[in-house]
């Protein structure tokens, strides 16, 4: 092998050395040298992913099963930066007595699962593919049980890790049936043997809803919301727009490649799961009173908004979902940051808590209210043009009845963010949230989510950017 | 930096400049900010006039494009003509008066002028957008801000009131994304490159069936925000719940968006669908005309009559619209903008009344000209110009609208015209019945006796607008003359497709 | 190669099996026992791997490895499974799948 | 050579200027010098009329014998399309001269007159400022080179009516009235705005004079046209003269007349006497060349509106016992009377005897009405009531009003030589030509007239005398001088050969006395006189004898014949109770609670679903699988379609 190939995989493997340098670093740490060693690991995290933006080597290696392309180089940036996000809003929570001798499990876990979304967006056969998966999902399960004291935590981990195998298990039989009915596991070489019999048809569903329940489409969701609600919030953070960014990539990436071919199947799904995902999620978000659980399944009907821009199958439509996948992760990382603040602080998670919240912190208030905005999709904040973009993409296709179900949807979130608006802004209470100083680095966090929600939308060449490496069926 | 952008900066920068001043100087700085505004768009104004009197007979002036998104062919592209030029001059008039009225604001004052300065940016931004898409966006950007202000600095049920405004009206503007869409995956039925300019898209003809599909999501998408029946509830509860400012700007201004956008988005771009459901709309507009005016009689609350009349006034947009001629059109317009400064300049003095009685129930007044001459007689002129009294502005456009309207020579039109002309009768009788008994008679409680009169700020707001609404109503021909010859290249090529 | 056995057989096997291990996570209480279900179900798929290699595409490997993989990371998911289950019964003195139910609605 | 009458213009914007100064302004001057301000003005106003009355009629109004349509000025005010404009502007001719100095002059005598009656009114400035108003939208509608133009002055003098019937804002009584006042005329006016917009939109123009064009073929071809049974021609006159009925107060739109008298009295004799009153009547004669040439059954339907309402006011002013209702009454009845002239005349020459008649009788009825009213005001200055029960002996007291009132009266009752005589007289002997129901109809009405105008005459100034609270004195000079001015006016002005100046034509001819119509009138009037001088002129006359005798006539005419409880209940009961107010319920109710409906569904869908999520493990496991499954097949469905 030529260093020309560890190029190709320069990522991976830088971020399998800081992973490295980390656990060795913790067997020299102190107790007291814990925060110091927890910026470290924040700051070689920060190195990793500006090394990310350096100009990488495109290419195939291990005999097409690892690729890097532009476009995966773009993912894998958009994703990088989400992580470097949840673990800047995370310190304030790691730093908290009850972890201190974890936090740096929190950093290997959660790089970890990384490694594994990396490789399965690099995946070139099925194999990798499934390796990826599970080395980002096992992780996870561990990260949402992390509060082992709480029972809310263990029962999201309990949840998550069996309905995570059983999905895998869908998602494998569905790999074997493709299997069996190509004779390959390679996407090169798959992509020419499907020609939409009875076999790849059900395949192509088994393996469509065993990463549904990755991105929490409807009905493969209903694990979000209690492992939402039961996980740490700046796990949850990171379940919500890392975990489930990773799974769009992919799922587009495929079904624009491998499944090229099974279009007529795949886009019917998808058309259902869309409407199921988006109606269901609005209408289990609109009653929620926990704001993690209401996040979640604010992520859901989200997701099912991202399906819009995949079911038209163009170029422009991959560019909308990733791009709609950018906005999202700072938009919904805007909120879960300031939820995860508030909560650290003080415990309060429930949307009544929030009464009064802008007259004690009314920048904090600002940033939540402007997440909200760009999560409903509200101009003039990033959120507007992910949204717009998604539903041109689906009308572009002809699609306007499921535009026009989007849209419709679009009305019922809007009620529910307004309703944490209005309890922030509108409703007196008697004792609010007293006001809360963070950290810095959350801080940080939060206004690079607000400079992203601001900016992303405005400055056109971001989109530009991502459909210049995006392609089309 | 171009000149129409700069009605955008202006406010911009005053949001900005007023996050940085003291909480005690905010109101100072939106007054200089809309007054420099208003000087802009009167300098505006002249420029408009050089360039047409120099001979410049492009359709639209001020042209500033600039690509912004490339792959679906958006542009920030801005430009006037007649029609969007005198809806600026009303934008400005109403917010600088709107400051004004609000002058009083206690409760969180920065935040108030900040949010009501957002939504005066999306209405100026809406107006000088000729790109589908930026004008989308503004038209967004003009209604979330109600929301929050009149949640927070509303009155009554202002939880309820503001959700359902917001609600209601964003989803109107669902549809008419999907409405936008279709427009612009329709532009080019020949195959050439796609475009959201709608002047560029008013050249063509998007294909009938397309139309036919579009046309009423669009029109239907901007009639809810015109108050088109039946999708006019929000408008009661929202402006009786909304302060001062909000339901001055929100009533006067932010209304017309729906009859700009009914007129220049949904019946231009698709002529053909419009003949085609024109009678159905027809019939709702009679009826929100005429049942609107009757469902005012019966209200007690000011702001309630108001907000019925509008529904009432606004009806006689949506029907001009559908009148497809280019009197009925201008008259449309023209009534957008008297409607504009009649219905600011109403919620202006209800907001001061209200303010000095702590009661919007008229029984519950009486005799209020004794105590407060000036802002009696501003009731009165307000009452008149909204009936339609010749020398103010209301005149000038419902007679545009009638003549407009009994050019088309068809019976069903015709007898829908005349129902709608006999709801300025009704309009006489709600008006003079809430002047009436607010007004005049003695003063029924003795609380009110010691109220005093209109201070120096209410005097700008109200002579301000009471100075356009009798300028326009004296002398409309140059501001009829000018809209009319802003329809002038649209309407040609209306007739041709 | 088995006389008389065909690759059918053995996918209508696999699913048989597949969905008796769907059957089992759905019907039973013990979270043990559930994880042995998931066992279950991704041993049908190896089943199907190894049927296809061995009967379809003879002259690669590809079946078998993916099996090996499989049941590499079905040994990992019950390491973590279990580790979470002893919590569950630590929290709640038994692992009754009906009575992790806290979160709802 | 012509005379240059673009000066003319500067009548009516000097009013507009004095409305404005003293209406912006009038708080901060002195009270007396808003009022001189504005008298001066209306008297400049009224020279320049005078002025132009004098160049027009005797200098070089005519050409070849014919008087000439003279448009002293045209400005575009409102363009709709290059055909068709607003124009303002002055139109002259021997009508708007006539109709000029009648305003003028009655103006100019109300604003004289109002300094003693006004004198320490709160408010005074405002009334004058109104009073400019008025005269400036009166003068405003009567040089009308337009119909919208006439239509926008029209709605003015309509608004300037509705505050001065409010001056007294603090009345309850008042307040009702100038808001029935003001919608029902507006009611009317809807009418009118019909009219002109059908009209408009056939011939492509509001001018009259292009209206009026003999081969106006666009008239043709609407006169040809038919529309339920008459010819659209037809229909838009008929709504035109609506507009007409409402402002002249013809019945059924009459009913807000009567409470016009809550306003001042100089109010009551400017505007809803002499001058606004008679607005339908210029309006119909300003389009007589359209009636009378082209839709000859929409001038019988102005006949016969008038020939009834000059009776049946006639019959209710009998009755009446407040002396302002009772000239209001009586106006009504004379303006019916113009109306009847008009409707029986026809065009050119002698044909239009009726034509000329009703300006006449339009021009006197302005001086003798105007005095009567105006000597009203005096007697409820001295007084201060309306009630004749109050009154009575007054002729002691008063002797100038005691003199005017009478010379009034004889004027009004048509006994020669006073001027109602003459132009009663032509009235009446055009309606003998015409038909002769309408004759007798106007015979009779003639001595009605007689009798209720000297039942007030009698009551107030003889019959029993009273010891009043304050003693009653004569009114201050300046109310005087009006009363005098006026009263020599009535006495006179009937000697005025009308037909040589006001013709339908515009070709003066000569006009006789008809002696059969005039010994009939007289007598008629004499009898009308004499009965109420034996039931009033001594206390404890015959009249209580004639109420007993006849109960529900008397009933029947004091009640207004109901008329007003007929609207009432349609109105309130109707359209308020029954429309307004369901509507109301309905908007709340059916259309904002399906809004609500649609909300309140999702809740409850939301809420219907919640066990979905029902925290079981299992079921989660099933609803994938089950999903899955459901998509699989729906797929294989939708693939082997």
């Amino acid at each position: 092998m030529e260093l020309s190939t560890f190029m190709i995989m320069r990522n991976e493997l830088t971020l399998i050395a800081v992973v490295l340098v980390l656990l060795i670093a913790e067997i020299f740490s102190t107790k007291k040298s814990q925060g110091a060693l927890l910026n470290f690991a924040t700051l070689l995290f920060a190195i990793y992913a500006a090394i990310g933006f350096l100009p990488g080597s495109e290419g195939e290696i291990f005999g097409g099963m690892y690729r890097s392309t532009p476009l995966i180089m773009v993912m894998k940036n958009v994703l990088n930066v989400g992580v470097l996000v949840v673990l800047l809003q995370s310190q304030g929570w790691l730093r908290k007595p009850e972890n201190e001798n974890r936090a740096l499990e929190f950093f290997l876990l959660t790089f970890s699962t990384l490694l594994g979304m990396d490789y399965m967006i690099s995946s070139g056969d099925f194999l990798m593919f499934y390796l990826g998966l599970e080395l980002a999902t096992l992780p996870i399960a561990a990260l949402a049980a992390y509060d082992v004291y709480r029972l809310k935590s263990t029962e999201a981990g309990i949840k998550f890790v069996l309905l995570a195998a059983l999905s895998s298990g869908i998602l494998l039989y569905g790999i074997s049936l493709i299997y069996g009915t190509t004779g390959s596991l390679y996407y090169d070489e798959v992509l020419g043997n499907l020609h939409m019999n009875v076999l790849q048809i059900v395949a192509t569903v088994f393996f469509i809803s065993g990463v549904a329940f990755k991105i929490s489409l409807v009905p493969f969701h209903l694990w979000t919301a209690d492992v939402y609600e039961g996980s740490p919030t700046n796990v949850a953070a990171y379940l919500s727009v890392v975990s489930k960014g990773a799974s769009v990539f992919v799922l587009v990436t495929l079904l624009f490649t491998v499944f090229k071919e099974m279009v007529l199947a795949w886009q019917p799904v998808i058309y259902v799961l869309a409407i199921l995902t988006m109606t269901i999620g609005n209408l289990f978000a609109l009653r929620q009173q926990n704001l993690q659980r209401f996040l979640a399944f604010s992520s859901i009907a989200q997701a099912g908004f991202i399906l819009l821009g995949m079911i038209s199958g163009t170029q422009y439509g991959m560019a909308t979902v990733i791009y709609f996948v950018l906005v999202y992760v700072f938009s919904n990382l805007g909120a879960f940051g300031v939820v995860a603040m508030v909560k650290n602080a003080t415990g309060k998670i429930n949307i009544d808590d929030y009464d009064g919240f802008y007259q004690t912190n009314p920048r904090l208030s600002l940033v939540m209210m402007l997440a909200l905005f760009s999560l409903a999709g509200i101009p003039p904040v990033a959120g507007f043009f992910g949204k717009f973009f998604l539903f041109a993409a689906a009308a572009g296709e002809g699609h306007y009845w499921l535009v026009l179900i989007a849209v419709l949807n679009t009305i019922i979130s809007l009620y529910y963010y307004l309703l944490v608006v209005k309890a922030m802004f509108i409703n007196r209470s008697e004792n609010p949230i007293q006001a809360i100083k963070g950290d810095g680095l959350a801080r940080i966090g939060l206004v690079i989510s607000v400079l992203g929600i601001l900016l992303i939308g405005f400055y056109s060449p971001v989109f530009d950017w991502v459909q210049a490496v995006s392609f089309g069926l | 930096m171009d000149r129409l952008s700069l009605l955008i900066w202006v406010p911009a920068i005053t949001m900005i400049a007023m996050t940085l001043v003291d909480k005690s100087k905010v109101k100072w700085v939106s007054a200089i900010g809309a007054g420099v505004q208003l000087i802009q768009s009167v300098f505006l104004l002249f420029a408009f006039f050089g360039l047409r009197n120099g001979g410049d007979t492009s359709e639209m002036l001020f042209v500033k494009d600039i690509t912004w998104y490339k792959s679906l062919n958006i542009h920030y592209t801005v430009g006037i003509d007649g029609v969007s030029m005198s809806l600026i001059l009303l934008t400005s008039v109403v917010v600088f008066a709107g400051v004004f009225a609000s002058w009083e604001m206690k409760d969180r004052v920065k935040e108030f002028f900040i949010t009501l300065f957002m939504l005066a940016t999306g209405v100026f931004g809406f107006f000088i957008s000729t790109d589908l898409f930026t004008m989308f966006l503004f038209y967004e950007l003009a209604v979330i801000p109600m929301y929050l202000l009149i949640g927070i600095w509303g009155t009554g049920p202002k939880e309820y009131s503001a959700m359902k405004l917001t609600l209601m009206l964003m989803g109107a503007s669902a549809f008419l994304l999907v409405g936008i869409l279709g427009i612009y995956f329709n532009s080019s039925p020949d195959g050439g490159p796609l475009t959201f300019n709608f002047v560029e898209i008013s050249k063509i003809t998007i294909p009938e069936s397309a139309q036919m599909f579009f046309f009423p999501l669009t029109f239907v998408g901007f009639g809810v925000l015109a108050a088109l029946y039946p999708f006019h509830t929000w408008s009661p509860d929202g402006h009786a719940s909304a302060p001062t400012a909000v339901s001055m700007l929100h009533a006067g201004v932010l209304m017309k968006l729906g009859g700009y956008g009914a007129l220049r988005i949904a019946v231009m771009l698709m002529p053909a669908a419009a003949h085609y459901y024109a009678p159905v709309f027809i019939i709702l507009a009679t009826i929100g005309a005429v049942y609107g005016a009757l469902g005012a009689i019966w209200q007690k609350d000011l702001k309630y009559i108001n907000a019925y009349s509008s529904v009432s006034h606004l009806g006689f947009i949506i029907f001009a619209v559908l009148m497809f001629n280019q009197v009925a059109f201008e008259g449309a317009v023209l009534q957008m903008i008297s409607h504009g400064f009649i219905t600011a300049l109403f919620f202006a003095l209800i907001g001061m009344i209200y303010s000095r009685t702590h009661t919007r129930n008229i029984n519950e007044m009486g005799g209020l000209m004794k105590v407060m001459p000036v802002l009696g007689v501003g009731y009165f002129i307000a009452g008149f110009a909204s009936l339609g009294l010749p020398g103010f502005s209301a005149f000038v456009a419902e007679m545009t609208i009638f003549v407009g309207a009994f050019q088309n020579n068809d019976v069903f039109v015709r007898t829908a015209t005349i129902l709608v002309v006999s709801s300025i009768v009704i309009t006489a009788v709600y008006v003079l019945r809430a002047a009436g008994t607010m007004l005049y008679g003695p003063i029924k409680n003795k609380e009110f006796e010691g109220l005093s009169d209109a201070r120096w700020y209410d005097k700008v707001a109200v002579f301000v607008l009471i100075a356009v609404i009798a300028g326009m109503g004296m002398f409309p021909n140059w501001l009829a003359g000018m809209i009319y010859d802003g329809l002038g290249p649209m309407f040609e090529r209306f007739v041709m497709n | 190669m088995i006389e008389g056995i065909g690759v059918t057989d053995f996918i209508v096997v696999a699913t048989i099996m597949f969905f008796v291990g769907v059957y089992g996570f759905i019907v039973r209480k013990n979270l043990i026992t559930i994880l042995m279900s998931v066992e279950l179900i991704l041993n049908s798929v190896n089943i199907n791997f190894v049927a296809f290699n061995k009967y379809l595409y003879p002259d690669l490997l590809q079946g078998y490895m993916i099996s090996l993989f499989v049941i590499g990371i079905a040994a990992a998911e019950a390491a973590v499974a279990i580790a979470i289950i002893l919590n569950v019964y630590r929290k709640l003195q038994g692992i009754d799948v009906e009575h992790v139910d806290t979160m709802k609605y | 050579m012509q005379t240059n009458f673009s000066y003319t213009i500067w009548i009516p914007l000097v009013l507009l200027a004095s409305f404005l100064v003293v209406g912006l302004f009038g708080d901060k001057l002195r009270p007396r010098l808003s009022g001189l301000i504005s008298t001066v003005v209306i008297l400049f106003g009224a020279v320049l009329s005078y002025w132009t009355a004098f160049q027009y009629f005797l200098v070089n109004g005519k050409a070849d014998g014919v008087y000439q349509t003279i448009v002293a000025a045209d400005y575009e005010w409102l363009r709709f399309y290059d055909t068709l404009a607003i124009k303002m502007g002055v139109l002259l001719d021997p009508i708007s001269i006539m109709m000029l100095v009648v305003v003028t002059t009655i103006s100019s005598m109300v604003h004289i007159y109002s300094f003693g009656y006004m004198k320490g009114e709160k408010g005074f400035e405002r009334f004058y400022a109104f009073l400019s108003l008025f005269s400036f939208s009166m003068i405003g509608l009567v040089i009308a080179t337009n119909l919208f133009q006439m239509y926008i002055f029209w709605e003015l003098v309509g608004v300037s009516s509705f505050l001065l019937i409010g001056f007294y804002y603090e009345k309850p009584s008042a307040v009702a009235a100038s808001k029935k006042a003001f919608i029902v005329t507006r009611f009317a006016d809807f009418g009118f705005l019909v009219g002109i917009l059908l009209l408009s939109y056939f011939t492509k123009t509001f001018d009259f004079q292009e209206l009026m064009q003999p081969d106006n073929a666009a008239i043709a071809e609407m006169a040809g046209l038919s529309f339920m049974g008459m010819s659209v021609l037809t229909l838009a006159l008929v709504l035109i003269f609506m507009g007409g009925a409402g402002k002249s107060a013809m019945f059924p739109l009459h009913i807000w007349l009567p409470d016009a008298m809550e306003g001042p009295t100089p109010v009551s004799a400017l505007i809803h006497a002499a001058t606004m009153v008679v607005a339908g009547v210029y309006l119909v004669a300003r389009l007589f060349g359209l009636y009378a040439l082209h839709a000859p059954d929409a001038l019988s339907v102005v006949a016969a509106v008038g020939a009834f309402t000059s009776l049946f006011a006639a019959v209710i002013a009998l009755t009446q016992t407040d002396i302002k209702r009772v000239l209001a009454f009586s106006t009504m009845s004379q303006i019916g009377y113009m109306m009847l002239a008009l409707g029986v005349s026809r065009y050119g020459g002698t044909e239009g005897l009726g034509y000329t008649a009703s300006m006449f009788h339009l021009f006197t009825h302005a001086m003798f009405k105007g005095l009567l009213f105006l000597g009203a005001g005096a007697i409820i200055h001295a007084v201060h009531s309306n009630e004749m029960t109050d009154m009575g002996g007054l002729r002691k007291y008063l002797p100038i009003t005691h003199v005017t009132f009478l010379i009034a009266a004889l004027a009004i009752s048509g006994i020669p030589p006073f001027s109602g005589f003459f132009s009663k007289d032509i009235i009446l002997s055009a309606a003998y030509e015409h038909h002769p129901v309408y004759f007798w109809t106007g015979w009779a009405v003639a001595g009605l007239t007689a009798f209720y105008m000297f039942r007030l005459y009698f009551s107030i100034f003889w019959g029993e005398n009273r010891e009043y609270e304050h003693k009653p004195h004569e009114a201050p000079f300046s109310m005087s001088f009006a009363l005098i001015f006026l009263g020599i006016m009535s006495a006179v002005v009937g000697f005025i050969p009308f037909s040589k100046y006001v013709s339908s034509d515009l070709m003066p001819y000569e006009t006789h006395l008809h002696m059969n119509v005039a010994v009939l009138s007289v007598v008629v009037a004499v009898i009308g006189i004499v009965v109420a001088a034996v039931m009033y002129m001594k206390p404890g006359g015959a009249a209580d004898k004639v109420v007993k005798a006849v109960p529900g006539l008397y009933k029947l005419s004091l009640h207004k014949f109901y008329i007003d409880e007929i609207y009432l209940f349609v109105t309130h009961k109707i359209i308020f109770n029954y429309i307004s107010r369901p509507i109301a319920w309905f908007d709340r109710n059916v259309v904002d609670g399906s809004m609500n409906g649609m909300a309140w569904v999702t809740n409850k869908v939301s809420n219907k679903i919640k066990g979905l999520q029902s925290g079981q493990l299992q079921q989660y496991a099933f609803v994938m699988i089950a999903g899955m499954v459901g998509l699989a097949l729906f797929v294989l469905y939708w693939a082997s379609r």
